[in-house]
């Protein structure tokens, strides 16, 4: 996979692909000032990692305390939560998911599951590193992640987004080509897809 | 040049226009141009006399048949107001029809019926007595059955049921001729007048039920409204606009000289009155009130977007039959605005719908779907039509609903005003019911070539819109109109000014109203505009779940049928035809009663024998009692 | 100009005698004889149509006066009845002529100016005795008629209508008779308007009797309820013309004869008017119960018999309100029937030939697109019947219902109104079938003497319909003679 | 239609008093109901930070021209009514407007945005818009009555007049026509689309219904439509019901500013007992709302009105 350079950006030693953080202007900051004190989660629970997450926004942690709820639709969120294994099916619904929602958008792996398959990581359906088709902003790691754990990814992310480090939707607009190539090699695109490739834009 | 004054000018000009078209019917083209021409003129005539503000009241043009029987023509204020709204819409309407009907229908005079029809409409708004009345009626009456039936299934039903209410409603009248005949000796409507005013309380009883049943059921009011839905969803789509639109104003106009020429305010009130408010008009406003809920309800549940809108039709002329009992000024201020209102609205409604049957041959919500991204004009145009039937203040609408219900509460009518209001929540519904179902939602794959309507087809609709919604700024204009023709009836106009409305109760005033929207709308404007405008993306990228589509899904995915169904699996049993229902059982009675003289006719000879000298019997009996025989 | 109106019986009966000898050396030309006698009435009808605007036209046969002689007496009312029979009568002789060979053609076209002769003659005289023996001549023409069977209709002769026509016809004569009888002895006369002069002093016992009999003798003639159980079998086997016959010629001379012989005769012998009141309540329910019968009936032949019987009591009822704008109702709304029914029957006919048995409603089905023409006429005729402006029933039905207006008769205008909607009801139908274009069918083309027919009274409609004002003069003296029997004895003794 | 310069202050304050107001209303709302859930809760300020983060998204997408106009008609329609309500007694133009034209002003938001809604081709959308179409008919017969109720027992359409004609103590319209004022605050839950009467937007079943498609700029129009509109309709009940929060005489700016936090108080006193309702209840069928409200506040409403024609008619 090290052979095909990204359309835009970098590849670090793993031969993944890096992006230049974007310059941000006054008005920037107080928005993404704004975005960290404020994250919607789209959920995608595959199994058990969703377990941990009514702990999570019930009483006993309550995540609204930050300005983190869950929300309904791709859309609306800006944060992808990625609860658990993808399955080979299953990557096409993601990639569909987080096309649609809107920059700027975080992606959260959550579980040991994401970063290199877990404990199925000899299972022929699964995948194995959600990193290969879509830009994973933070993994948790773990099986599974406390809450504890999930609340400090959150603070990560929120410092991460103040300072304008959290930059995987622009990663993904730049390294398309190199996205797409990893997508195709899992699933086909049907012709009802209608979404627009991001290099189009 | 004041030819209104001398009516039969523009009889004779849409006559000409009617006998060409009839006669020429064959050539489409010719027949079309010249039912244009002729109503154009018509038209013209109508607008000018009424800008030069001479209409003679008391002139009175007479064509005589017998020695001692002519027919009268002459035109006031008050008839002015629906000759206008009727005359000027139909040559709107005929150039509407130019394009969608130069390929329908090669074997029948569409233009010529249209006409004639036309012609009886103006007919009926300048006879001044009730022969001629009758005449034009039942000339505006017959064409329109060959005009029900467009090849559409079960319009032979529609037919049948138009059949039957026109000789209701043409019996109706002539038991009203009776009536003034047998009181007064001729049928004038001086003579209406004066038998009202000698009459008892049974004659006026009489003539308010026979006027319900001869001008009710023009306008659809329940329970003679069935043939509407029928009717409306079955005629040729153009004829439709102005069948609902002018047509059924004639209906409004009897109603209107039934209770307040012929009857008259100061008879009503001496059966006493609660706040002004008589007995009779509160017969005649409740039956209003309920003719709107059910004509509201009834639409919400249709999938068959004609019959939506006739049934939409039926509702608002409910209100309009509100405005007329409740009475005093200000209702029938409002009744009358409505007239004018509804005259505009519904035709813009018909023809756009119509745009979008001639363009997709669809005419199932269920099947439409997504039409704004192939005809945005039309939509726009049927989005002010829409919104003006829902009376939302930045059309004209608001004004005359809003003078109903003032008028209404002036009169301390508590009940009415509620279940106006529960109308028009379910004008609310049925009219997001349309728009969702034809334009919103998903476009069909079949449909996506499809083009904007025609030019001859959008002018017409872009005129009245235009019209809808500078109205709305200033709803004293159609005031001045309405104020005169109300001192034609012997009432007074509330309050108004270009701007502004005053009632009783509160006051209206358009253009602050919509000032306040302007203000709603910079503000947002500049809300919206603060951020770059959203990318555009395509109908098929929608939040499915993750889920990709199957392809042609998009068929599924428009949300149309059964658009309400909770409601309907609820409000089914309450309103469930029952009046269509009822109907059907007085048609089947009848025809069991009428097969009875099979009993007697029994094919029996000595029976026949038998009968002649029982008969004999009889008249013998008869002469001896009453004759003085032996 | 005018022309003896005893001509109007005797071209036709100088054409009857002709017909069996002609039969003898020409066969060809003994066909066309009828044809040319109700040509030669047409004639003379119209020559004298101009005198009818003025008053009556007389004529006393042989020169003796009445008593002795017979007179005849063309009253304005008669004379314009006379013409729409003639009308009639030469719609139906003319319509069939096309060519074709049909069973019975000679004895038809006989007994169809025989009837005709048999209609004007008592629609003209004035003598009551003359009245008779037309009455007889026109019921034995009618059973003739009656008897033969529409074209592929029934094997043989239809004889089911013939038979009750033939009994029932009989005991009407008889009772006619009966009432001539008692009429002559009580007056020593047999005119009309000598008998009308005397009857102020009869006996109520012998009026009374007399109008019994003659009422339900006259009564069975014209069709009133309910006294009409032949009507229906006659029009259900008979041809077309036999029914715009019956409807249009027959039944309607059995009218006139009975509103003339109770008006002007029997009327100012009895009471209160009892009479006038006999009248329009028989006529009122003949005409519910017509209208209802036609309503729940399948067949179209059954159909207009029925809405014929309606209309008979409708005129019956029209005439009998006593009232000036009730005659003028009546006589447009005659007018209106002898124009529009022979219409209906002649495309029912048309549109109904290749059916054996009965003509359903379903026969009509998509006429105006197979048959253009016969649709646009029967359509109007249809509307015309119903009442549509403009056309003389329209007319007919205004002036009826604001004189049952002005007469507070509210009962009569709520029959009327019902009976209106049924008839509308079946009419209605009929023109749905027409309009019903849903299935093909093949093109069917009107024989041209029929379409030519057709569109001559369907003219004529729309000239009375959009100008009836000229008849206003006529229509005064119908009123002048059906009010007041002093004007129709002043214009006997001339 | 005179306008004092207090009013055309009050013009341009009140769309950017009820913007603060409403969003202020949401977070104390959140904070609250997370009390009632014994957990902390957002800060109060958090609505704000929301509605900063929705205008703030780099991109936003939009389905055609049509689903824009429905975020601007939300908001056009809730700042056109807003100007029709009065507020601390000071009726800003609802003297040009009475209370009927402000029944159908109240419409063209939800109306114009279940246009823009119904535009993006999500069938989700259509549904909760269909719902919440539903949802109005069934409260709009009681509150219709409530509204006839309250316009004839002071005889005016004017809500500026009925606010004045409460003046004084314990005048209030609650405690003249109680019944009228239960069902009013029944009718409410629904208008303020609070559990149990929450299926036009049920998160769960429909994705949120109408917003389904919404994200960023238009999601953060139809947020501060929400906002805006529980000022609204809370504020309509204060006026109608409550004396319009006039306690202090309002001749003086700062007698003025006193009835404006009094009436605020109210209005939100009005929506937390709907709030805490929601807290409480789970999600209605529609079938049950429709029942619901065709009952009982139909019946209360239409005991009250009875009462009113009844009194005017000088019986009782």
């Amino acid at each position: 996979m090290s052979e095909d350079e990204p359309t835009g950006g970098l590849l670090d030693q793993d031969g993944r692909p890096i992006t230049n953080l974007p310059e941000r202007g006054f008005v920037r900051k107080v928005a993404d000032w704004a975005s960290a004190r404020s994250m919607w989660l789209l959920w995608y629970c595959t199994g058990c990692g969703a377990v941990e997450l009514p702990p999570s926004f019930t009483s006993r942690y309550d995540m609204e305390r930050y300005g983190i709820g869950p929300m309904a639709t791709p859309r609306q969120a800006d944060i992808f939560l990625i609860t658990g294994y993808l399955s080979v099916k299953t990557v096409k619904r993601i990639v569909r998911s987080y096309e649609q929602m809107q920059d700027p958008k975080y992606v959260l792996g959550h579980g040991s599951c994401t970063i290199d398959g877990g404990m199925y990581w000899d299972s022929y359906a699964t995948v194995k590193d959600v990193g290969l088709y879509i830009p994973v902003d933070l993994y948790i790691a773990g099986c599974m992640p406390r809450p504890e754990a999930i609340f400090q990814t959150f603070e990560k992310l929120q410092d991460m987004i103040i300072k304008g480090e959290a930059v995987g939707w622009k990663k993904y607009k730049d390294n398309y080509s190199w996205y797409r190539k990893n997508q195709d090699n899992v699933f086909k695109r049907g012709p009802d897809w209608a979404l627009e490739e991001p290099e189009l834009r | 040049m004041n030819l209104i004054n001398e009516p039969a000018t523009l009889l004779i000009i849409l006559g000409t226009g009617a006998g060409t078209a009839l006669l020429l019917w064959k050539v489409r083209w010719m027949a079309a141009l010249m039912s244009i021409i002729s109503s154009a003129i018509a038209a013209g005539v109508v607008i000018h006399t009424g800008l030069l503000g001479k209409i003679a009241s008391n002139e009175i043009w007479e064509f005589e048949i017998f020695n001692d029987l002519s027919l009268t023509l002459g035109t006031n204020w008050f008839s002015y107001l629906f000759l206008a709204s009727i005359a000027v819409l139909a040559p709107l309407v005929l150039i509407y029809s130019w394009e969608p009907m130069r390929t329908r229908q090669k074997d029948r005079p569409f233009y010529g019926l249209f006409m004639i029809s036309l012609v009886g409409a103006v007919g009926v708004t300048m006879a001044r007595d009730l022969l001629t009345l009758f005449l034009f009626w039942e000339l505006m009456t017959w064409p329109v059955i060959l005009l029900i039936g467009d090849g559409r299934p079960r319009s032979g039903k529609a037919m049948k049921l138009y059949f039957g209410f026109g000789m209701l409603s043409a019996s109706g009248i002539l038991g009203i001729l009776s009536i003034v005949s047998w009181s007064e000796g001729g049928v004038a409507y001086t003579d209406a007048v004066n038998a009202m005013a000698d009459g008892s309380t049974g004659i006026r009883i009489a003539m308010v039920l026979l006027g319900a049943m001869a001008f009710g059921t023009k306008a659809a009011l329940a329970p003679f409204h069935i043939w509407a839905p029928a009717a409306y969803g079955h005629t040729e789509d153009p004829f439709t606009a102005f069948f609902s639109g002018g047509l059924s104003k004639t209906g409004i106009y009897g109603a209107f000289l039934v209770v307040d020429v012929f009857i008259g305010t100061t008879i009503l009130i001496s059966y006493g009155s609660v706040n002004g408010l008589t007995p009779i008009g509160f017969f005649i406003a409740i039956t209003g009130a309920i003719t709107a809920l059910i004509g509201g309800i009834m639409a919400m549940m249709q999938d068959d977007a004609k019959k939506l809108l006739a049934y939409s039709s039926i509702s608002q002329l409910g209100y309009i039959f509100v405005g007329l009992g409740v009475g005093g000024s200000t209702a029938t201020a409002g009744a009358l605005y409505h007239v004018l209102n509804h005259t505009a609205f519904k035709a813009v409604l018909f023809m756009g719908l119509g745009a979008v049957i001639y363009r997709t041959g669809e005419y199932r919500l269920s099947k439409l779907g997504g039409m704004i991204h192939v005809m945005p004009l039309t939509f726009w145009c049927f989005l002010v039509g829409i919104f003006a039937a829902a009376a939302i203040p930045i059309t004209s609408g608001l004004a005359s609903k809003w003078l109903i219900y003032e008028g209404a509460l002036e009169k301390g009518v508590g009940i009415l005003v509620p279940i106006l209001f529960l109308a028009s929540a379910a004008a609310f519904l049925y009219s997001f019911r349309i728009l969702q179902g034809g334009f919103m939602g998903q476009l069909r794959d079949e449909f996506k070539d499809i083009k904007e309507a025609p030019i001859t087809m959008l002018i017409p609709m872009i005129i009245i819109m235009i019209a809808l919604i500078v109205v709305a700024f200033i709803p004293g204009l159609p005031m001045e109109l309405i104020s005169r023709a109300m001192a034609d009836i012997g009432m007074e106009a509330p309050e108004y000014s270009l701007i502004s409305l005053e009632s009783g109760v509160g006051s209206y005033s358009g253009l602050v109203v919509m000032l306040a929207v302007v203000a709603g709308f910079i503000t947002a404007v500049l809300m919206f505009f603060s951020r770059p405008l959203g990318r555009h993306i395509d109908l098929r990228d929608t939040f499915t779940a993750g889920e990709e589509p199957i392809p042609n899904m998009d068929k599924r995915y428009h949300y149309a049928w059964k658009f309400y169904a909770p409601y309907e699996r609820f409000l089914r049993p309450y309103f469930n035809n029952w009046i269509g229902k009822g109907w059907a059982k007085v048609y089947k009675v009848s025809s069991q009663v009428a097969r009875l003289h099979r009993s007697v006719m029994n094919g029996d000879m000595t029976g026949y024998i038998w009968l002649i000298f029982g008969a004999m019997v009889l008249v013998g009996m008869v002469l001896y009692r009453y004759g003085g025989w032996f | 100009m005018t022309v003896d109106p005893v001509l109007l019986i005797v071209i036709p009966l100088v054409a009857a005698f002709l017909v069996p000898i002609t039969s003898i050396f020409m066969k060809g030309l003994a066909k066309w004889i009828p044809l040319l006698g109700l040509i030669g009435m047409a004639v003379v009808m119209a020559l004298d149509f101009g005198d009818l605007y003025d008053g009556p036209v007389t004529s006393i046969t042989g020169g003796f006066g009445p008593p002795w002689g017979i007179s005849i007496i063309m009253t304005p009312f008669g004379g314009l009845l006379a013409t729409g029979m003639i009308g009639v009568a030469l719609f139906v002789m003319i319509s069939e002529i096309d060519g074709k060979k049909r069973a019975h053609q000679t004895v038809y076209n006989t007994m169809v100016m025989m009837a005709t002769t048999g209609a004007v003659g008592m629609v003209i005289t004035g003598d009551i005795f003359n009245m008779f023996v037309f009455l007889e001549i026109t019921a034995i023409a009618g059973v003739v008629l009656a008897a033969i069977p529409r074209d592929g209709h029934e094997k043989g002769l239809n004889w089911r209508g013939a038979a009750v026509y033939a009994l029932v016809g009989g005991v009407a004569s008889f009772l006619v008779l009966a009432g001539i009888a008692l009429l002559y002895g009580a007056t020593s006369t047999l005119n009309i308007y000598q008998i009308a002069e005397r009857i102020e002093g009869v006996d109520t016992f012998v009026v009374g009797a007399a109008f019994l009999t003659m009422f339900i003798g006259l009564g069975i003639e014209s069709e009133l309820f309910p006294l009409n159980g032949w009507a229906p079998e006659v029009y259900r086997g008979s041809k077309w013309g036999t029914g715009s016959l019956f409807s249009g010629v027959i039944g309607k001379a059995g009218l006139l004869a009975l509103l003339r012989i109770s008006f002007v005769v029997l009327s100012p012998g009895l009471e209160n008017g009892i009479v006038m009141d006999i009248l329009l309540w028989v006529g009122a329910a003949t005409y519910l119960f017509g209208e209802a019968a036609a309503f729940s009936s399948k067949d179209l032949y059954r159909v207009l018999g029925y809405s014929s019987i309606g209309v008979f009591g409708l005129l019956v009822a029209s005439f009998s309100l006593g009232v000036a704008d009730g005659i003028r109702g009546g006589t447009m709304l005659l007018l209106g029937h002898m124009l529009a029914k022979p219409i209906l029957f002649s495309m029912m006919g048309f549109a109904g030939r290749k059916k054996k048995g009965d003509v359903p409603l379903s026969s009509l089905k998509g006429l105006i697109r197979s048959s253009p023409s016969a649709g646009i006429i029967m359509t109007i005729g249809i509307l015309a019947l119903i009442g549509m402006p403009p056309s003389p029933t329209f007319w007919g039905k205004y002036f009826l219902f604001s004189a049952a207006g002005s007469e507070g008769q509210w009962l009569l205008i709520s029959i009327l109104i019902i009976g209106t909607l049924f008839e509308a009801g079946y009419l209605g139908r009929m023109l749905f079938n027409i309009f019903d274009t849903r299935k093909e069918r093949k093109a069917d083309t009107l024989p041209l003497a029929r379409g030519i027919m057709g569109a001559l009274f369907v003219f004529f409609i729309f000239l009375i319909g959009f100008l009836p004002g000229p008849l206003e003069d006529i229509i005064t003296f119908v009123i002048a003679e059906l009010i007041d029997p002093l004007n129709y004895i002043s214009w006997g003794s001339i | 239609m005179t306008f004092s310069t207090t009013s055309w202050v009050m013009i341009f304050l009140t769309p950017i008093l009820a913007f603060i107001l409403g969003h202020l209303f949401l977070g104390i709302s959140r904070k609250f109901t997370a009390r009632i859930h014994r957990r902390v809760g957002p800060p109060v300020m958090q609505q704000f930070i929301d509605v900063m983060k929705l205008f703030g998204k780099r991109e936003s997408t939009t389905h055609s021209w049509v689903q824009d106009m429905g975020a601007l008609f939300a908001v056009i329609g809730v700042i056109a009514s807003i100007l029709f309500i009065p507020i601390g007694g000071e009726a800003v133009l609802s003297f040009q407007g009475d209370l009927i034209v402000l029944a159908y002003l109240l419409v063209i938001a939800p109306l114009g945005m279940a246009l823009g809604t119904g535009a993006t081709g999500n069938p989700n959308s259509a549904i909760g818009v269909s719902r919440g179409l539903m949802l109005m008919m069934a409260y709009e017969l009681p509150f219709a009555m409530v509204l006839v109720a309250v316009m004839l027992y002071y005889d005016t359409a004017s809500l500026g007049d009925i606010v004045a004609a409460q003046k004084g103590a314990f005048n209030w319209a609650i405690l003249a026509l109680p019944l009228s004022a239960i069902a009013a605050d029944l009718s409410l839950q629904a208008m303020l689309g609070e559990k149990p009467f929450d299926q036009p937007v049920a998160p769960s079943e429909i994705a949120s219904g109408p917003m389904v498609e919404f994200g960023g700029k238009y999601l953060g129009m139809l947020m501060v439509w929400h906002a805006m509109s529980i000022v609204v309709e809370a504020g309509l009940f204060v006026d109608l019901f409550l004396g319009g929060g006039v306690i202090f005489p309002g001749d003086s700016v700062l007698g003025l500013i006193g009835n404006i936090i009094v009436w605020a108080i109210l209005a939100l006193m009005m929506w937390l007992i709907s709030v805490s309702i929601n807290t409480v209840f789970g999600r209605f069928k529609m079938g049950q709302s429709l029942k619901f409200y065709w009952g009982v506040p139909t019946l209360l409403a239409l005991l009250s009105l009875s009462y009113v024609v009844i009194s005017n008619l000088g019986v009782i």
